[in-house]
């Protein structure tokens, strides 16, 4: 296997709803900052490959309309993925192990959440057949994993509640945060439910946003970056999506895929957990066999800022942002899509 | 009322599902910006500070450069038909009566083709090269639809040579 | 391209307007079931799929391949979702390939589907969207301009269009998958067919079916030990370009010509015509077969469509770099599948499995795919000798 | 330019899409349907899955029609959560549950709403079973909802 790194990261604030700008006019300038960020020319990238989601951006080939922003010419090497970016990320450095003169990647995510309403429109990746003519919306999906985390004994709603004060605590040092803050968690569990007995800190907030990671092999990522961020293991799992057949109090596919990433092999500074609801965040800690010494999405993970479709990516940028910065020596970034934690993605970034 | 319903002792093999998600769409800052104009009666373009070439619309980056567009200016509103298909075929959701011609119009000083329709000739008439200039509805909107369609104007058509780049 | 991969096994469902005797589930158990049986391998062994499909608006389920998970028997392990637009299906191919000659995998389930019926293509693809005024009609529309100026600018006579069309399917009388099987079809019957989207005729145009096609992957340890022939992977290349650029070439689009500048110097190929024994080309409007020809430098520009007059790409006409032999895009095209396919029927020749449609001891074929604009290109080259 | 400047309008994809069901759930829409019964299919291993599975889980393999087998129309809550604002998108336009019901003789849980009073008359472990549609057309919503298997 080859070395490959990040070099670079940027994302755009994230906001509630970002009226003037479009997606590809969001991702532009992003874009832009991550290359001067890596020190390289578009003409200088050799694969590119990006996240996003056809019905989250409500038309077809949302993502070709991306391409404007890139600056896709002379022709490039290029690829899309339906799914979080993180998997465009995967794929990147897939295309890197499998052919060595590709020795740099640009990944980029990009959702407009403001448009729709993602948690009904989240509905229709349901089992077509007998749940999406339900219309059973994503925070009461969620709200099910909840309840049998609690029923099992393996939490309550104080701990739910202090996973959203310690994301909102970490937030405030995040200048790309939408949500940030002191709470106590007394004060959280006054806040409205949503769907019992998950309350609205419990869940993500709607974001609009767009983010870029910059990827290079061996040399040419130590030429680029004084301390680029090795990615040292990457994997991702898959379990069935009917929540009916599943342990909701488990991830099975975030277990195997941290135990193929290595996150195991040695101390963890850093997590940034894709934890879209509160419980998953309990479930994710364990599962991924994160130590309580380990500082859990010192970003403020998902709870500032969702930028669906860059979300999984955006967890990886942060992680490598701080081992860049010297911040910490090994992180672990993890992504997720599906209902219930259904698919997992995890990798191992280390200094050295 | 379903056909599962009507035939009720056959097996179901089929299920009705419509899905229908809305959006409050919007149009993004270099659209919003053409279609304003568009509703002053005006057809806004923009030049790339890199390649030079002129975009309509407008766009706020060069897809070609990547590097920001410089200021929208307006652009005449005629030019030549590039090249066209006459479209007989009926589908779902279609507004439009067929035949109709639709068509690539470059603007003059232009670099980038709009589509739009060619009308008030036979769609058997319209040809590449053809001088067509834009016919303006009365009541103007942020929309493309404030053309109603180009119409030749009776110039002598391009040469292929001129516009053969274009293609 | 990282380590030596070939196909071993290849599996496709009958192509048809609407299949209604299978749910999702069961349109790609179908293929994926028939590629292991063909690679005499069990779902256990698969160690990743990779799936493609066009837009999620076909079917009206957003990112399918979550829920079919437990079709595709991938609990526990890694499945990856591709989507490029029409060349998708090829893409995936590449994407699967890549994971095996990355190391990080050894045997691949790459699976590409779509089932038409389940929507319209024309509105699933182009969607009234705000402030887009209606004026073109699905991939004809955007598509017919484009072969107006090929035929002005090459000269070719009309007898062209319907010519490719007529060859395809009747290519496609040999492959029993094919969607469309018209053994009494005549030049006459598509030039009288109704001009939809003028220049294309109806019978020009490619039909909407419900499919799926996968094949299983594998590093060199396991090809070598196959009891099925393998089909080597000599090279894989995709390009993308944008959809509008001033100036962009949208008959022979540069992408396109560069992708197979890359495939070919990968493959060891200097001169098309003579290296490959056959081709499946994406060609869903017959004229593309010309605009190919000369993108893919089969012929000089503007000179593609001789090729097509001669026969040189007809099977029954005993043509020397027949294109399309399993009747192509034209006589069968669920769209997502259209490039799996076309890359598989590519392995299929080399393999010399290809049945009634083979072509007398292929050693090395090229598989191509495109979509979107003309601005994603995706191509790879398979023979029967390792690498 | 303001945010007020930008365009925008509402949009709606749209579209009535009509799904082949295959055998397996053709059999379990139909049983609805035709007996108001809700079957599932016995894995080479025993598990009772609902609705039917098309794969066996553990061997991987297709699963034949043959191997199906109807569940009781009742079964315990293992999971729910309460709706008291429920969606635009949804039918059922009061406040209700979610539910994750194991039905008697099946070993997963259907995903499917719980009517009640309150969220007080929720609890996880509590019998419900299905009440029916009297129209029914071969559809997950024949089943009406479920509701406390007491208050028949």
């Amino acid at each position: 296997m080859r070395d490959i790194a990040i070099i670079a990261f940027a994302q755009s604030a994230n906001k509630r709803n970002e009226q003037i700008y479009n997606e590809a006019e969001i991702l532009a300038p992003v874009a832009r900052e991550a290359l001067q960020k890596a020190g390289l020319k578009k003409e200088e990238i050799d694969f590119t490959c990006s996240g996003s989601s056809d019905y989250l951006a409500g038309q077809p080939f949302s993502f070709v309309i991306a391409l404007n922003a890139i600056g896709a010419w002379p022709p490039i090497q290029e690829s899309h993925v339906e799914a979080d970016a993180a998997w465009a990320l995967y794929e990147c450095w897939i295309a890197m192990q499998a052919d060595e003169s590709i020795n740099t990647s640009l990944v980029y995510g990009f959702g407009k959440q403001s448009m729709g309403s993602p948690r009904d429109v989240m509905n229709i990746l349901n089992d077509p057949y007998v749940e999406t003519p339900l219309w059973c919306d994503t925070i009461s999906m969620a709200a099910l994993q909840g309840r049998a985390l609690i029923d099992a004994g393996l939490a309550t709603e104080r701990d739910f509640a202090a996973v959203a004060a310690r994301n909102l605590k970490h937030a405030k040092s995040n200048p790309k945060a939408q949500c940030k803050g002191d709470f106590t968690v007394d004060e959280l569990l006054r806040s409205p439910t949503l769907a019992s007995p998950l309350r609205k800190h419990d869940c993500p907030p709607i974001t609009d946003g767009a983010c870029v990671v910059i990827l290079a092999a061996g040399d040419t990522a130590k030429k680029l970056c004084k301390r680029p961020a090795w990615i040292r293991g990457i994997d991702h799992r898959i379990d069935v999506q009917a929540i009916g057949r599943r342990d909701l109090t488990r991830a099975p596919s975030a277990q195997i895929a941290a135990e193929k990433a290595g996150v195991g092999a040695g101390k963890v500074d850093i997590a940034e957990l894709h934890a879209l609801f509160t419980p998953q965040d309990i479930i994710l800690r364990k599962e991924l066999g994160l130590a309580s010494d380990c500082v859990i999405n010192p970003s403020g993970g998902v709870h500032q800022g969702n930028p669906m479709m860059g979300t999984g990516l955006v967890r990886f940028g942060e992680v490598a942002d701080r081992i860049i910065r010297g911040e910490a020596n090994r992180g672990v970034a993890h992504a997720t899509q599906g209902p219930c934690l259904q698919q997992n993605m995890v990798a191992v970034l280390e200094g050295k | 009322m379903s056909e599962a319903q009507s035939t009720e002792k056959k097996p179901v093999t089929y299920i009705n599902t419509p899905v229908a998600v809305k959006y409050d769409y919007t149009a993004g800052k270099a659209t919003s910006d053409f279609m304003r104009a568009v509703a002053q009666g005006k057809i806004l373009g923009n030049r790339c500070p890199q390649c030079n070439r002129v975009y309509v619309p407008n766009f706020l980056v060069c897809v070609q450069c990547a590097v920001p567009m410089g200021e929208p200016f307006e652009v005449p509103d005629s030019g030549i038909v590039l090249t066209f298909c006459i479209v007989n075929i009926k589908f779902y959701d279609q507004v439009l009566e067929v035949p109709y011609v639709s068509a690539y119009v470059l603007l003059d000083g232009t670099d980038l083709p709009l589509m739009h329709l060619v009308q008030e000739c036979n769609v058997n008439d319209v040809r590449m090269g053809m001088r067509v200039k834009a016919v303006w509805k009365e009541e103007l909107s942020p929309s493309l639809e404030s053309i109603r369609y180009f119409k030749p104007t009776g110039e002598p058509d391009a040469a292929l040579e001129t516009f053969k780049e274009y293609l | 391209m990282g380590r030596r991969c070939a196909v071993i096994g290849i599996g496709q469902t009958k192509y048809m307007d609407r299949n209604l005797a299978v749910s999702h589930r069961g349109l790609i158990r179908d293929a994926a079931n028939k590629a292991l049986a063909d690679a005499k391998m069990t779902w256990q062994d698969i160690d990743c799929i990779v799936i493609g499909k066009a837009p999620d608006t076909i079917e009206g389920v957003m990112m399918p391949e979550l829920y079919l998970a437990d079709a595709l028997g991938a609990q526990g392990k890694p499945l990856f979702r591709v989507h490029t637009a029409g060349s998708v299906g090829g893409s995936t191919a590449i994407v699967g390939t890549k994971m095996v000659a990355s190391g990080v995998h050894d045997r691949v389930l790459v699976i590409g589907w779509q089932k038409q019926s389940e929507s319209q293509a024309t509105w699933a693809l182009s969607p009234r969207i705000p402030f887009q005024p209606p004026l073109t009609a699905g991939a004809g529309g955007f598509f017919a301009p484009h072969v107006r100026a090929y035929i002005r600018q090459s000269n070719a006579p009309d007898h062209i269009g319907i010519k490719v069309a007529y060859k395809d399917r009747k290519h496609a009388l040999k492959n029993p998958y094919a969607h469309l099987h018209q053994p009494d079809l005549t030049l006459e019957a598509i030039k009288n067919s109704p001009m939809l989207w003028d220049p294309i005729r109806f019978g020009e145009t490619c039909p909407s079916s419900d499919g799926a096609c996968a094949m299983v992957i594998v590093s060199e340890k396991y090809a070598d030990r196959s009891a099925s022939p393998p089909a080597w992977i000599h090279g894989t290349a995709w390009r993308s370009e944008p959809t509008i650029m001033a100036g962009r070439d949208q008959v022979n689009p540069l992408g396109g010509r560069e992708c197979a500048k890359d495939v070919y110097r990968q493959a060891g190929v200097t001169n098309p015509r003579k290296d490959f024994d056959c081709a499946e080309i994406y060609v869903p409007f017959s004229w593309f077969e010309p605009m190919w020809l000369e993108n893919l430098g089969f012929a000089e520009r503007g000179e593609g469509w001789k090729l097509t007059d001669k026969g040189a790409t007809s099977l029954d006409e005993g043509g020397d770099i027949p294109w399309n032999c399993s009747g192509g895009v034209l006589s069968s095209n669920p769209i997502g599948a259209s490039g799996t396919i076309r890359f598989a029927e590519a392995a299929m020749q080399v393999r010399g499995t290809a049945g009634e449609h083979q072509v007398e001891g292929a050693k090395l074929a090229l598989g191509h795919a495109y979509g979107g604009g003309s601005q994603f290109f995706a191509m790879w080259v398979v023979g029967s000798k390792k690498p | 330019m303001a945010a007020e400047e930008v365009l925008r309008a509402e949009h709606v994809l749209e579209f009535p899409y009509k799904r082949s069901v295959g055998p397996i759930l053709g059999r379990f829409f139909t049983e609805l349907r035709d007996n108001q019964r809700i079957v599932g299919i016995r894995t080479k291993r025993g598990q009772v899955i609902v609705p039917p599975a098309e794969v066996d889980p553990e061997t991987l393999e297709d699963l034949s029609a043959d191997a199906i087998v109807p569940v009781a129309n009742a079964g315990v809550v293992k999971s729910w959560t309460w709706l008291s604002d429920p969606r635009p998108y949804s039918a059922y336009k009061k406040p209700h549950a979610w539910a994750l019901i194991q039905l008697d003789g099946a070993d997963t849980s259907l995903l499917h709403a719980v009517v009640v009073e309150s969220e007080a008359k929720m609890t996880t472990g509590m019998r419900v079973k299905a009440v029916w549609k009297d129209e029914r057309q071969g559809h997950i919503t024949d089943i009406a909802h479920f509701a406390p298997e007491a208050a028949k």
